[in-house]
């Protein structure tokens, strides 16, 4: 369903969309179904079509019509908790055992900043690259996403991977995700931050292994005289409240 | 159960014959509960408009980026944050829980369990008194230096905690009082309703011959007390972060954030079934009146309710699978509420079956209430996607969340309010409403409401995140196409609003100059049409009713009348 | 009320808790930390049941009131339940907190430097 | 007092009205107390360090205020005694024994406050005495409201009026009294 709207580019994302689907479907019937009957009751019993008759509710027959469905609906509801909690485990719960890198995502009113592995595929080494605003990564590889917030709570959202996740001040969250097309897609705050909040984009660089090494190549600090570039000029409102403070 | 206290009547009460009394106190300092509950309910309508003008003007900027909004200007981000956080918290706790609860509560229960007032007059007033004053301290917030509070409505720690953060140093602590006030006057309140409909009721009235609005007001009473606790300390933790300096949710120095997120949660969920149930409860009275049926299965409402208000308990943190709770909590949490889906669409199904070989009229009361069933299935519906972790980790926070939850709290809050309104007002006035115009009024916000929050759930398919002041920064979300639906929407909202001003109409014509109401227009069966319209000061004269039989018996078989009034000997 | 709770009943009942509160204030005396846990708050339950039953008069009252009161408590352990796995851990399942690990081991430290 | 609906003299459930609603108070009130205690009892085990702040609080001010509190519940329920045999004047006097206690609680805390403070360890020290001040100070808050209603209602109860009130009090005090046995072990003897 979500696909028509927005295209999916990570491995789960099909996954969640059909979760979605799959709840849609199931709720969809019995919405119809309800429906059906509501409207038909207002329709046939209408005043016009006679008194009304005397039933409690209490009587077998009758019970059976409410009880039946009832016990439907639960049948209906383990089928979506176990879609549900499938999914979660694979996006939540389970890290790659292999990753082809982590990234560090750091949210702060009201930019998000990412550090990435250098040429030796670590964190926390000499050659990270930091950069704000904009996040590279390779196409296909598993990544593992280190979160933290400097400030206040803020929420990683990345539509296309279908991924959202609150950064908490004071801690650190991990996830995961592995994109399967190329492409420059949008990064959100997704959790209310600050009168910044509406501003607090970013974009996500999915690209294929040689253009990474390409950017790796051309953003090493070595090469890079001077501090990442200050965010960009899209931000008015980011810098005056900034100075505000 | 059911003893009752004898030697009433030898007590026989001269409530009735009072001296003339001032405005003042006939009015303003009043104990009577009818007199409070119409204190509540045009507080709370008032509240309403605040809340509707709020929608107007953000919903404007949402549309036309930038615009000068006629009435408020230019919205700016801060304002924006300001707006839509104070929207949910007026839409939702000085109007929805006044209205419904409050008012409805304070002029039902005495005269639908049979007594004069309330156990507890002066606490009663006292707590309306204390809801204004939590009222005018909100307001007040939006005229301080820095501005009203922004942090929405859930006041997520560290951004409502500090001052730095929010920038609204004052704001933020306002907005904490003027809630935590509220609370004190609905405790006070809810202790009144539950006392009075387990104590007070009329000779005879055994626990199944109560009409289920007040089983659900009550119950709804007691989830808020038994909810509201550690919202109440967890304000006053949040009070001392900000104004004080303390760390309970700073983590930097051995607070913790997500402590707050689930002392609101742990309130914020039953308070969804706080003011779903009395709008439930006046949904089923209407519906047994007007398809001159017996309610079907009357003891499993009564059970689905008690179920569902001990589920709510436990579903809490469903609002926070993506806030950083641990992953595993999250399967808990999904199977809870998925189960609490059960009761809910049992409730549904009864309802149905209610009207199944009945005898419908459609009167504007009664097309609120069946509007009420049918808009809040989609709310339901929609809210399984949410309640399902795998499929809540796209849908958080976008705005298909807040679609469905608007498709809930519109039919409860607003709905809800107008089947109440429309079917008591007779009682209430004296005087019958123009159902014409009732009419018109009927499907001029029925069929705008469902255009503005439809578009609404495909901008939150295509991954429109909320709380954003202006789309044009988020390259996804600024085409042309989304930007139509919203437009669209907002439009929508200016056609509903400007149709309301026809209820404003058809309400003092009405209480002007409509036709006179009978004792007991619709033939209903519950106490409160057994009495004049409107009924006099201690609510039924000289002799207090007795209870004979339930309130639903509707269209006995052997009997002429098509109602069996509960109070009328066999 | 029902009278058969005469003042030496109530004094009876004040002399235990006294008792109880003695034997709370010593037991931490013997830095055993089970015996604290029991000492301290084993008998805290104790006390506080016979203020309940006894002062309160719940042992009497209609259980109706008894089932109000338990509900409340009930759900508390519910917020507990639902609460501690987050906030009463300083990590889980790809979460952890650094900061918070840090600030234990530093007051720990400084405490060892007390003693 | 002259027109009491009559809605308040019935008793449906077996319960005085009044009765109930103290229940419903007290229920209102575990629940907030429990909030703050839980979250309290979350912080303090994940903080083993936190034993080293406690060792500050003065175990014997709490025992000796646990004391006062637990024979200002004697005297309470023995008003409540009183009252029932219609000896309004007894009652009274029990009733300000009470409040004598709740006033000599309420001075021992504030010389216990105005040591620790002077020491430094104010509310914003850290977390433990953050919610050692809050979850004290709101207990703190119950009593000084039951000394004062208590006043209130003594003064009735010398003209032998309202006396079914003195139960009333009484279980509020007898609530507050049970916050403080477990806010005893949590603050002061758990180190």
């Amino acid at each position: 369903m979500i696909e028509q709207y927005l295209p999916a580019l990570s491995t789960y994302a099909g996954d969640i969309d059909g979760v979605i689907t799959l709840i849609a479907v199931l709720t969809g019937f019995w919405y119809v179904l309800c429906n059906i009957v509501f409207f038909g009751f207002i329709f046939r019993y209408r005043a016009k079509s006679g008194a009304s008759e005397y039933i409690t509710g209490e009587e077998k027959e009758l019970k059976r019509w409410v009880t039946i469905p009832h016990l439907l609906v639960l049948v209906c509801d383990l089928f979506i908790i176990y879609g549900a909690v499938r999914v979660w485990v694979d996006v939540k719960q389970t890290l790659p055992e292999q990753p082809y890198a982590t990234v560090r995502v750091v949210g702060q009113q009201w930019a998000w900043s990412f550090v990435h592995p250098g040429a030796d595929g670590k964190l926390d080494t000499a050659d990270d690259i930091k950069t704000v605003d904009d996040l590279h990564i390779v196409k296909d590889k598993p990544y593992i996403y280190e979160l933290v917030a400097r400030d206040v709570l803020h929420n990683f959202s990345v539509p296309v991977f279908r991924l959202k996740q609150d950064a908490i001040p004071g801690r650190v969250i991990k996830g995961w995700f592995t994109a399967t097309d190329t492409g420059v897609y949008d990064i959100q705050c997704a959790e209310i931050c600050g009168i910044g909040h509406g501003v607090m984009g970013a974009r996500i660089h999915i690209t294929t292994e040689e253009q990474h090494a390409a950017w790796i190549a051309e953003n090493t600090p070595a090469n890079l005289a001077t501090a990442p570039a200050a965010p960009p000029e899209r931000k008015p409102l980011a810098a005056t409240a900034l100075a505000a403070r | 159960m059911a003893e009752s206290v004898p030697a009433e009547s030898a007590h026989a009460h001269d409530h009735h014959d009072h001296h003339e009394q001032s405005f003042a106190s006939k009015y303003l300092f009043s104990t009577d509960h009818k007199i409070i509950a119409m204190q509540y309910m045009f507080t709370g309508l008032a509240m309403g408009l605040i809340g509707a003008f709020f929608a107007y003007a953000f919903r404007m900027q949402l549309a036309f980026p930038g615009m000068d909004v006629p009435f408020w200007g230019q919205v700016s981000a801060a304002e924006y944050n300001a707006l839509v956080t104070n929207h949910g918290t007026i839409m939702i706790f000085w109007v929805a829980m006044p209205v419904l609860i409050a008012a409805f509560g304070n002029y039902l229960i005495p005269l639908m369990v049979g007594c004069d007032d309330m156990v507890f007059p002066r606490l009663n007033r006292l707590s309306y008194q204390i809801f204004l004053l939590s009222a005018i301290v909100l307001i007040a917030s939006f005229f301080v230096e820095g501005g009203a509070f922004g942090g929405a409505w859930t006041a997520y720690p560290p951004l409502s905690a500090k001052a730095e953060y929010s920038l609204t140093p004052l704001g933020s602590s306002i907005w904490v009082v003027a809630v935590a006030l509220e609370f004190v006057a609905f405790l006070l309140g809810g202790i009144n309703f539950v006392t009075t409909a387990m104590n007070s009721r009329a000779e005879g009235m055994g626990m199944y011959d109560i009409p289920v609005v007040i089983w659900m007001i009550v119950i709804a009473s007691i989830l808020f007390m038994a909810s509201v606790g550690p919202l109440v300390a967890g304000a006053v933790m949040l009070l001392f972060d900000q104004t004080i300096g303390t760390n309970f949710f700073d983590p930097d120095r051995g607070g913790d954030p997500v402590l707050w997120q689930h002392l609101f949660w742990f309130f914020g969920h039953p308070e969804v079934y706080v003011v779903l149930l009395p709008a439930m409860g006046i949904t089923a009275d209407i519906m047994a009146v007007f398809a001159r049926k017996k309610l079907f299965a009357y003891k499993t409402i009564l059970y689905t309710t008690f179920a569902t208000g001990v589920l709510s308990f436990m579903v809490w943190a469903h609002h926070q699978f993506v806030a950083g709770i641990d992953p595993r909590m999250a399967h808990v949490f999904t199977i809870t509420t998925l189960l609490i889906s059960i009761p809910i669409a049992e409730l549904c199904f009864v309802y149905i079956a209610t009207l199944y070989k009945g005898s419908i009229t459609l009167t504007t009361p009664m097309l609120w209430a069946l509007a009420f069933l049918f808009e809040f299935l989609i709310g339901g519906v929609t809210g399984i996607f949410l309640g399902a972790s795998g499929a809540d980790i796209y849908f958080h926070d976008t705005y298909f969340v807040l679609a469905h939850f608007h498709y809930t709290f519109f039919p409860i809050a607003i709905i809800g309010t107008y089947a109440g309104i429309t079917y008591w007002f007779p009682k209430m006035f004296g005087r019958m409403m123009n159902d014409t115009l009732g009419k018109i009024h009927f499907w001029g916000t029925i069929i705008p409401f469902n255009c503005i929050f439809i578009p609404l759930f495909f901008l939150g398919m295509g991954g429109q995140h909320r709380r954003i002041y202006n789309y044009e920064n988020f390259p996804e979300l600024a085409g042309q196409g989304m930007q139509d639906l919203r437009v669209f929407a907002t439009v929508a909202l200016l056609v509903m609003l400007a149709f309301q001003v026809v209820f404003v109409i058809n309400f003092i014509v009405s209480l002007r100059s409509g036709k006179k109401a009978e004792n007991n227009p619709w033939r209903a069966n519950t106490l409160e049409w057994q009495t004049p319209s409107p009924p006099p000061h201690g609510n039924f004269g000289s002799e207090m009713p007795k209870v004979y039989r339930g309130p639903y018996e509707y269209s006995t078989p052997g009997r002429e009348e098509d109602f069996w009034p509960q109070n009328a000997p066999s | 009320m029902s009278d058969d709770h005469g003042p030496a009943h109530y004094i009876r009942i004040w002399a235990i808790l006294v008792a109880l509160l003695v034997v709370s204030v010593i037991g931490p005396m013997f830095e055993i930390q089970v015996v604290t846990l029991i000492t301290a708050f084993g008998i805290a339950c104790v006390k506080a049941y016979m203020v309940a039953a006894n002062f309160m008069h719940l042992k009497t009252e209609k259980t109706l009131a008894v089932y109000m009161l338990v509900t409340c408590l009930v759900f508390m352990f519910l917020f507990f339940a639902g609460t501690a796995p987050d906030v009463m851990k300083t990590e889980g399942t790809n979460w952890d907190k650094p900061a918070l690990r840090a600030m234990i081991a530093a007051g720990l430290a400084e405490g060892a430097d007390h003693h | 007092m002259a027109m009491r609906p009559i809605a308040t003299t019935r008793a449906m459930t077996g319960i005085p009205t009044g009765r109930l609603a103290v229940w419903w108070v007290i229920a209102s009130e575990i629940v907030i107390f429990g909030g703050l205690l839980g979250s309290y009892i979350m912080h303090r085990l994940v903080n083993p360090q936190w034993a080293n702040y406690a060792i500050h609080t003065n175990t014997w001010a709490g025992a000796f205020n646990t004391l006062v509190l637990l024979t200002s519940s004697l005297s309470a329920v023995l008003a409540h005694h009183a009252a029932t045999h219609g000896d309004g004047k007894k009652a009274a006097r029990y009733l300000w024994f009470t409040m004598a206690g709740g006033g000599i609680f309420i001075v021992v805390k504030a010389f216990e406050w105005t040591h620790e403070i002077q020491l430094g360890y104010t509310i914003t020290a850290n977390a433990f005495w953050a919610f050692y001040y809050t979850a004290a100070g709101l207990h703190a808050l119950h009593v000084i409201a039951g000394v004062v209603i208590m006043g209130i209602i003594s003064v009735d109860c010398l003209k032998n009026q309202e006396l079914h009130r003195v139960e009333l009090i009484g279980n509020y005090w007898h609530f507050v009294d049970l916050v403080w046995i477990f806010l005893f072990p949590l603050l002061y003897i758990a180190k």
